[in-house]
């Protein structure tokens, strides 16, 4: 494990999704933008241990991985600007991107990277011994029927995929654990896979647990599962309407909460109790948000930055080539 | 007469209705959170947030609504119906067939549909037409607040299954919610008169198979739906200067398929352009022609369709999607084509 | 539990399922046909517990379901005979039968009852308090996501299901343990609910683990899961092709035999050793449905039988009665 | 030339393309039994059994093809893609689209469909215009043994998702294993010339979208395809007596549509007829008369497909299918309307 590596995989990723929000919030790129800031110790953890041949299944939040897995910016940029001669022709947006070349697809259906590994590492079986596939999904795509369909297909033909649960906790604006049964890590291992649970934050576990999955993989042993909690520092998406009521309450929450009170107070509809009960919900999501954001949230991004501090040279030279390498990307697409 | 935007219509008319009828259920992701002020007023027993799991709470709509309840399942994108299509091809639309007409699925499936907004093309479907395939189910496609409302007040109390259709581009609720509306510089084509309006004081029906002319003319019938209606209007405004008058059919529900209207307008013009936001091929656009052939009508014809996957970028999308630019070339060449 | 009750309720379904067989084999039925014959047990010690307002998802084998539930049996065969005065005039078939009196609906996709109990008990819950619902469904239908989805759901809402799943071991042809991974009972249990597993051929077995999910879900504790093992006499349907080999090997192997040799002796496929593997599938395949034959199928209704076989009077007085009801049946529909 | 069965003539074609090419696999419920023979030639690694998971298997193929196999994903009736149509929809159609047209799914989806001997209504769908509504797949539905296996044999070299529609009623391989067949007395009404025919001693391909002109006419275009060409053969003899001459057009891909043979026999007898047993509103028939009037075509129309949910007993069942009776008063009648 090297965490220079790691580190400086993270930390592209992180100024490159960085700058993407910038240009979203600019207006440059269009639609739904769900960032990874704050999954990356889990992407860098797997991703950077991956050999050609091996293939990947990304949800909609596919960008960190590609960057690690050595995509081009340029053209990753490009696509999500829908240039035409972006990374898909300007055709598939963050949500949809593809690389033939790395083995690559991303899809924005919950809960299809199960099927989609699980193909990939059939083939992998048959034309690339000794090559694998990651799926990754959240947590809310484990009640997805087909990513348990996956599960038991993998198990039953011992395929190379390692199953790969991002745990943010929330779809979207619902807490997860209020719409899931049991516990994931559990349903996971039922089908008969290995499974581990790591702090995904800290890119060190993940690395450590990946490895044994991979190894196992490789060696054609079957597939395994990962859960790795994490939080997204941009909530579900870029514009979560939650975070930006509790990032700007003063010119969020009166349009949010006029018509809240008067549907509260209209007659006909619950009792008191259960109307109370339904706003209780609602300023649950929102405190919920808050309590997140508070509760300083672990920064996978500056946690391993924090092991490295202490070789202050290499650490500036590195940040000073990322930053570069960012600032390169950015200005060959505007001189154009 | 009050104003109201689009979603919110639709969300008060869902309102006028759970007030009256106790046994109107809200079920869905995330609803609430969308559904807040339904939340707050009818509590939480009846506004269900679901698992992401699309073919089990689809499919238990469909028997809750068997044995008692009138649930609204709402799949947030349309897009996202290939999870639920089981339940919708075999059973909702054939629980009252197989029953001898016995038993009867009055449930409403409330998703988004449509693009404009650059979201790419696993996000922007119609499928209206789609839908419409499968015997069995009504499918209602509203471009107005007024008609968004009352629509949904009749899907309610349908005693059949009805897929109801909000164009995200109508619904600046939906644009905020997917995070779009929360910036001042994007470029979306939304056609506001259909985001905004008039709507009743208190709902009333508007009973599901009646399309609505929107504007009447004499040389050229468009027949179009949700964003559409509304891009045939602006085309309509340069026909006009150029002489043309076109009479505009706002279909409002797919199936069914108000084909009087549509007939009569077209004996009258003896042209129909069919602009139609669903995929081209094998769909609404080609039905509303056999109709019209079958009852013995002979016309010009063509029509402004999506004809692939919708891309991402805006501009190819933009030109993807049926524009004002598209529909005012397809009217001018068909006038001609008359002449 | 009154086994005289359970046992008439088993031979009644077992002779109306007998008749069924043999218009079917006379060509008066028409498509497919999946006899519940052997599940019986199952199928009674659940069924006789039910109350009115209860309500039934029944898969490919709702025949038995319906008759032990109260169903006219008139119109029920008029039903599967496809006349216009049946059950669902003619329109439905054994695979879609609908009973809006019993709250009982069918499907012939593969796992759709977990979906259809999990929205009746939903509205139970609202409507018909104490009241609950049944999901009927094979061992292979554990595979399909809907299913697995409809655990989920059950206990997140904490709903009054009981999922019973008839384990005969076989998806059509297919032996469901090559495709499946774990233990199915462990497979259910992880998404927090009760199980059993009870072996099916005793239906006192049966009732008495149904009676505590009954009391359970009545109680508005929550769903719970049953694995019963059976086994169907007819295999999976009427004409099941790996039956009638066995069955009739003189007139059926031929058909089947001589073009498989000519295939594994074709040129160009895969090496010697491959074939013979795809051949000890085939055989195999065969192999099983003869040794499950052999040994001695475990019938539900023969077992109940012998409880009850010291009090002649009483059994003989029933058998008749059921016999005669049958009789009753067929004359009727007969005789129009 | 040799003689087959239908489904004999396609897994025949596929033995011959899996000899000369290693990557395809077939995956699918029951396929080492369905596929024996294909089994004990190409070993258990090239056929093999899937638990009940439509949605996993499908999805996994596409991406399979997108990595160098060939699979041939079998789903048994076509009517069960409900559980996996999220993978058609929105995965195999999209795929080349999304990434700017430079990754293929080189898939084939094999399926039964059809209805006719009495097995109701969740399994005799056809749905093949339903498929086709989706821009990004092929649909094929042969009629004869020789069709079957040159068009699968196309659908495996074909670089994009081909949907294989496989007739219950002209597969004697499927009746018989459904059980149907192991009986002496049922009443289906199979059209036996599609079910045994000569076929080429090797197998070359049929172009995908290339319809046949099954005989010449000149009163009156029939389109149909599959069981329906063979009840339209029938019906043009009795028309024969008639003094009507019908020309009839097996389609034999739905997607891509040969628009260019029905437009040149319907510019000749100025009357087309579309027989489909697929759903009648929003499908095929609507497609076929909307291509030929936006190419300025004239012409009498009519057609004869199911219109609701299947039932279940023979007879109505009988009536509900595009049948020989209901043709031939369609042909009739249509005939008259151009006099
Ligand atoms: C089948 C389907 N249903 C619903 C959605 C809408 N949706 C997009 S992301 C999301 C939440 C996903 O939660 P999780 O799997 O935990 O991933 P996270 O976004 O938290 O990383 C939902 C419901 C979708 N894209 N696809
Ligand atoms: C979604 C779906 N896939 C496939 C089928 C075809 N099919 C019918 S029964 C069956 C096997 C079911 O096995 P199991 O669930 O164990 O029930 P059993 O027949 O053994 O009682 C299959 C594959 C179907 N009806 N629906
Ligand atoms: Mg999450
Ligand atoms: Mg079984």
């Amino acid at each position: 494990m090297d965490l220079w590596v790691l580190y400086k995989q993270m930390l592209r990723s992180r100024l490159f999704e960085e700058a993407v929000s910038v240009l979203w919030n600019e207006g440059l790129i269009s639609g739904e933008m769900h960032l990874g800031t704050g999954e990356e110790g889990i992407i860098a953890g797997i991703v950077t241990q991956l050999q050609e041949g091996d293939s990947l299944a990304l949800d909609h939040r596919g960008t960190s991985a590609l960057l690690m897995r050595g995509i081009d910016p340029i053209l990753l940029m490009k696509e999500l600007l829908g240039l035409p001669d972006g990374l898909c022709s300007g055709r598939s947006g963050h949500m949809h991107l593809f690389s033939p070349e790395l083995l690559a697809a991303s899809s924005g259906i919950v809960g299809s990277t199960g099927p989609a590994a699980t193909g990939f590492a059939l083939a992998a079986r048959y034309l690339r011994t000794g090559k694998l596939s990651i799926s990754f999904f959240g947590e809310g795509a484990m009640n997805q029927g087909m990513m348990m369909e996956s599960f038991n297909l993998a198990v039953t033909w011992n395929l190379p995929v390692i199953f790969v649960c991002k745990d943010d906790k929330w779809s979207i604006t619902t807490h997860s654990r209020n719409i899931t049964a049991g516990n994931l890590t559990d349903r996971a291992a039922v089908f008969g896979m290995p499974t581990y649970e790591v702090d995904g934050s800290d890119v060190r576990e993940v690395w450590i647990s990946a490895r044994k999955c991979l190894n196992r993989a490789r060696a054609g042993l079957g597939p395994s599962f990962i859960l790795a909690t994490c939080s997204h520092l941009e909530g579900h998406f870029l514009g979560d309407p939650l975070l930006r009521t509790v990032r700007k309450p003063l010119s969020e929450l009166p349009g949010i909460t006029i018509p809240l009170m008067k549907s509260l107070l209209q007659s006909g509809g619950a009792s008191a109790l259960s109307r109370l009960e339904g706003l209780t919900i609602i300023l649950n999501q929102v405190g919920k948000t808050i309590r997140d954001r508070k509760r300083e949230i672990r920064d996978p991004v500056k946690i391993v930055r924090k092991l490295l501090v202490t070789e202050k040279m290499q650490l500036e030279k590195l940040e000073a080539q990322v930053f570069e390498e960012l600032a390169g990307v950015i200005s060959s697409i505007t001189s154009e | 007469m009050r104003k109201m935007k689009f979603s919110e219509a639709i969300d008060d008319a869902i309102a006028q209705a759970m007030a009256a009828d106790s046994r109107i259920i809200i079920l869905g992701e995330d609803v609430q959170a969308l559904r807040r002020n339904l939340l707050v007023r009818f509590g939480k027993k009846r506004v269900l947030n679901t698992p992401i799991s699309e073919a089990a709470f689809t499919g238990a709509g469909i028997t809750a609504a068997m044995t008692g309840l009138r649930p609204v399942v709402e799949i947030m994108l349309v897009d996202f119906i290939g999870t639920a299509m089981d339940a919708i091809l075999n059973h909702a639309a054939k629980v009252e067939a197989f029953s001898g007409g016995r038993w009867k699925v009055p449930l409403v499936i409330r998703a988004t549909c449509g693009g404009g907004y650059g979201d790419g093309g696993q996000h922007e479907q119609s499928l209206w037409g789609w839908l419409a395939h499968i015997p069995g189910i009504s499918v209602v496609v509203p471009s107005t607040p007024a008609d968004a409302g009352g629509l949904m007040f009749s899907a309610l109390e349908h005693p059949h299954p009805v897929f109801f259709l909000e164009h995200k581009l109508l619904s600046d609720m939906w644009l905020d919610y997917l995070g779009g509306a929360s910036r001042k510089s994007v470029d979306f084509d939304v056609p506001f008169e259909g985001t905004y309006g008039q709507v009743p004081s208190k709902w009333t029906k508007i009973p599901l198979g009646q399309a609505a002319v929107r504007k009447t003319g004499t040389n050229l019938t468009i027949v179009s739906l949700g964003v559409g209606v509304h891009r045939s209007l602006e085309c309509s405004k340069i026909l006009q200067d150029n002489n043309i008058s076109a009479e505009i059919i706002d279909l409002r529900t797919v199936s069914p398929l108000d084909i009087r209207t549509i007939h009569e307008s077209v004996s009258k013009t003896g042209c129909l352009l069919v602009v139609d936001e669903d995929y081209q091929g094998f769909g609404l656009s080609g039905e509303v022609a056999a109709t019209l052939l079958e009852r013995g009508l002979s016309f010009e014809y063509a029509r402004v369709c999506t004809s692939g996957t919708i891309p991402f970028s805006r501009k190819l999308e933009d030109e993807a999607l049926p524009n004002v630019k598209r529909i005012l070339d397809a009217s001018l060449k068909l006038v001609n084509k008359k002449v």
